[in-house]
């Protein structure tokens, strides 16, 4: 099975600047933010709320792509967001559910997998996907079918699902991140910065001035 | 809701600028859902769930777009979650609400009259609440002005003659 | 009432080790013992102000120039407080570690202090500042590094009030 | 005289790295026209210039503070002088534009219009150099003079009433000024002040 840092890492790779990645609480968000694109997307969106607030953005920016980085715990606490997703049908949305088997195990201290998730048993998200009507889902394994997988769904009309089934642990990663990795951005701050990045890409006001 | 409560509702929506609506069908509400549907100057999203909502709102802020979540009384309680993030994030939101339980309401609904209002305020979530019909477009108009300014979701609750 | 001298140990190894190294005080009898330790010790910037306003005001700037402040604050001073803990640090954000001896807590027997049973909690709690209440001397360092930790994380202030045995 | 040409003045002489401090309303819009910049520390509230402006330059004594403050600002923490003077400091430079009314607050005279003379406050606070300009040359002068030696400056501009049209609006908020700020610091001083998300862990 295939490490997430290393999913994130080809992801960040093939992903350009003018799109708009949202990446779920967790260590999805921090993987993410180690490619230095933290600022400029919208990260630690708490549990549940990755999808839907991508989902809000690209109905928002319909001309614009924008992918939720989500993963199975995320996905489960909020599964009607995929019944949404399908029935609003955005082109430009690509959802990528990093999917473990299990809760936190990027937890600190810890060097075993978390709790099982309803993946771990007989959920099979890709299925859900498809009963959503999100015709173009898909599961991976590997790094190369990642790639493929991503490389479509980022050219194709969406909306596309990917599911990666991803190591149990990534911890080691997590654990030198968090040493690495400096001043992180809180989320007021992010959200400030994100902002900023959506006007500067779209030419139009978002924030309110601060005085008229 | 009386339709010209309902369009009430929708123009104040539209005069204050959004354009953007998330919600989850109550039956208090049903004629300002179908209004909002048919109504050009809005995107209309239907969720599953109210938490949903608040985060499909978000998305759609950052994105440029003003929006409203429209959700039941109860499903203030669904949403509790997502809004107290949304708070923590700084990030404007309309809520409105059409309010069961208080004082008038036909049914006896008391735990919502127990926990609407204190929940709001533990959530430190402004609110104003609507009475009258006559104060529909007002309030909605200078809420949305305030969240708008303040970074915080602000919610309306719509109630009494106004609601029915 | 004083600090009590145990308690004024305890308060300057809580500071310390929560990494506080600027102080900004308002002179204040129930705390004398401990500003003058403060003033003497090189391991803080110590600003004596005349008003408490202007502590949380230079607190906020050495918070910016990455400094790590505290104010020590009489009860009565966070009353004076109130103006720049709202324009200051709630609009913009700003972490503060307030240390307040509790006058007129339960046990002080002062009538001028009574009113502040009434004021001091409500008020924090109108401000949004979360705070814990320390009546035991060894509960006093620990108190202080974890209030500390949350104001820096939370970036709001948060308030330890000394009371019970710590203050006589 | 008239404040923004004191500002002009002020922003061709000051260093880039300078750090500033200017208090709410019409002074700290006009200084982001002039100057933009994430050094600057803009629409701080009344009464509280002069106090953030001290804890900064306690802080970081090897850097230059500058304070616009206004006269309405001062009065309310008229103190700071004093607790300002017993620091000591090197590196502060407080101008304050008075124009002898709460202009932001409708235009009714502050207590400079009657009796108060602030540049007489500051020497009684213990402030040795200390400037009252009341035209642009001498402005000129004592603002390039503070700027260029070490101490802690006074200078008492008086201007007149009235702001300039068309300022560019200011663009962030206290808590996004705060990031900009705190940033600006940590890439100069190549030092730490916001904290990574999980501090605890």
């Amino acid at each position: 099975m295939v490490k997430r840092s290393e999913l994130v890492k080809i992801f960040a790779s093939m992903v350009t600047d003018n799109m708009l990645v949202v990446t779920p609480i967790g260590a999805t968000s921090n993987f993410w933010e180690q490619t230095g694109r933290g600022s400029s997307s919208l990260t630690s969106v708490s549990l549940g709320m990755c999808t839907p607030t991508a989902l809000g953005l690209a109905l928002a920016l319909p001309h614009r792509r924008v992918i939720a980085l989500d993963s199975d715990g995320n996905m489960i606490l909020n599964l009607c967001s995929l019944g949404t997703v399908g029935n609003e049908k955005p082109r430009n949305l690509t959802v990528i559910v990093f999917d473990n088997e299990n809760y936190l195990s990027g937890g600190p201290g810890k060097g075993k997998p978390g709790m099982p998730s309803a993946t771990a048993g007989n959920m099979d998200l890709e299925a859900v996907a498809r009963g959503c009507g999100i015709t173009k889902a898909t599961t991976v394994r590997n790094e190369a079918e990642f790639k493929m997988a991503v490389e479509k769904g980022l050219k194709e009309d969406g909306p596309s699902f990917i599911v990666a089934k991803v190591d149990q642990v990534d911890l080691k990663e997590a654990k030198v991140f968090r040493e690495d990795r400096g001043p992180g951005q809180d989320t007021r701050e992010n959200k400030y910065s994100f902002v900023r990045h959506i006007e500067r890409l779209e030419n139009k006001t978002i924030l309110k001035r601060g005085v008229s | 809701m009386e339709v010209g409560k309902a369009r009430a509702v929708v123009e104040g929506l539209r005069e204050a600028g959004v354009n953007f609506a998330v919600g989850l069908p109550d039956s208090q509400f049903h004629e300002v859902y179908e209004l909002i549907a048919e109504d050009p100057s809005f995107k209309y999203v239907g969720v599953g769930n109210e938490a949903e909502g608040a985060a499909v709102a978000m998305g759609a802020w950052f994105g440029g777009k003003k929006p409203v979540l429209l959700i039941a009384t109860s499903g203030l309680l669904v949403a509790t979650f997502s809004l107290a993030r949304l708070h923590l994030k700084e990030v404007p939101l309309l809520v409105v609400i059409p309010y069961r339980g208080d004082l008038g309401d036909p049914r006896w609904m008391g735990i919502y009259k127990k926990l609407t209002e204190p929940m709001l305020n533990a959530m430190d979530i402004p609110y104003e609440v609507v009475k009258q019909p006559g104060e529909i477009k007002k309030t909605i108009g200078g809420c949305q002005a305030c969240t708008e300014r303040w970074l915080k979701p602000v919610a309306v609750l719509i109630t009494g003659e106004a609601l029915w | 009432m004083k600090l009590q001298p145990r308690a004024v140990e305890e308060v300057l190894q809580g500071l310390k080790k929560a990494g506080v190294d600027f102080v900004s005080l308002l002179p204040d009898s129930d705390f004398s013992e401990l500003q003058e330790r403060v003033g003497n010790d090189l391991d803080f910037t110590c600003v004596p102000v005349s008003n408490e306003a202007i502590g949380v005001g230079a607190c906020a700037g050495a918070w910016l120039s990455g400094k790590k402040p505290a104010l020590l604050v009489p009860t009565s001073g966070l009353l004076v407080a109130t103006w720049p803990l709202t324009s200051l640090c709630m609009a913009w954000g700003l972490p503060l570690l307030l240390l307040i001896p509790y006058r007129g807590d339960i046990g002080d027997a002062f009538w001028l202090m009574g009113p502040y049973k009434d004021t001091t909690e409500p008020l924090l709690r109108v401000l949004h500042i979360p705070f814990v209440t320390v009546a035991k001397t060894e509960e006093i360092s620990k108190a202080i590094i974890d209030a500390q930790g949350s104001t820096i994380s939370w970036q709001r202030p948060v308030a330890v009030l000394l009371t019970g045995e710590t203050i006589k | 005289m008239k404040r923004f040409e004191c500002l002009k003045i002020l922003a061709s002489a000051l260093d880039p790295s300078a750090l500033m401090v200017a208090n709410v309303g019409p002074i700290s819009r006009e200084w982001n026209a002039l100057r933009p910049s994430d050094a600057n520390l803009l629409q701080v509230n009344l009464g509280l210039c002069a106090a953030v402006g001290m804890g900064l330059a306690i802080s970081l004594p090897h850097r230059q503070v500058v304070i616009l403050d206004g006269d309405g600002n001062l009065l309310l923490n008229l103190a700071s002088l004093a607790d300002m003077a017993n620091q000591e400091l090197k590196n502060v430079v407080h101008i304050v534009l008075d124009n002898e009314a709460y202009e932001g607050g409708g235009g009714l005279r502050s207590a400079t219009a009657g009796k108060a003379n602030l540049a007489l406050i500051a020497e009684g606070a213990g402030i040795k150099n200390v400037h009252v300009a009341t035209g642009l040359d001498f402005f000129e002068k004592a603002a390039r003079e503070a700027l260029q030696s070490a101490g802690h400056h006074f200078v008492v501009a008086k201007v007149e009433k009235g702001s300039v049209p068309e300022l560019p609006t200011l663009t962030l908020d206290g808590k996004e000024a705060k990031y900009r700020f705190a940033r600006y610091i940590e890439r100069t001083e190549g030092k730490q002040i916001l904290k990574p998300r999980y501090t605890h862990i």
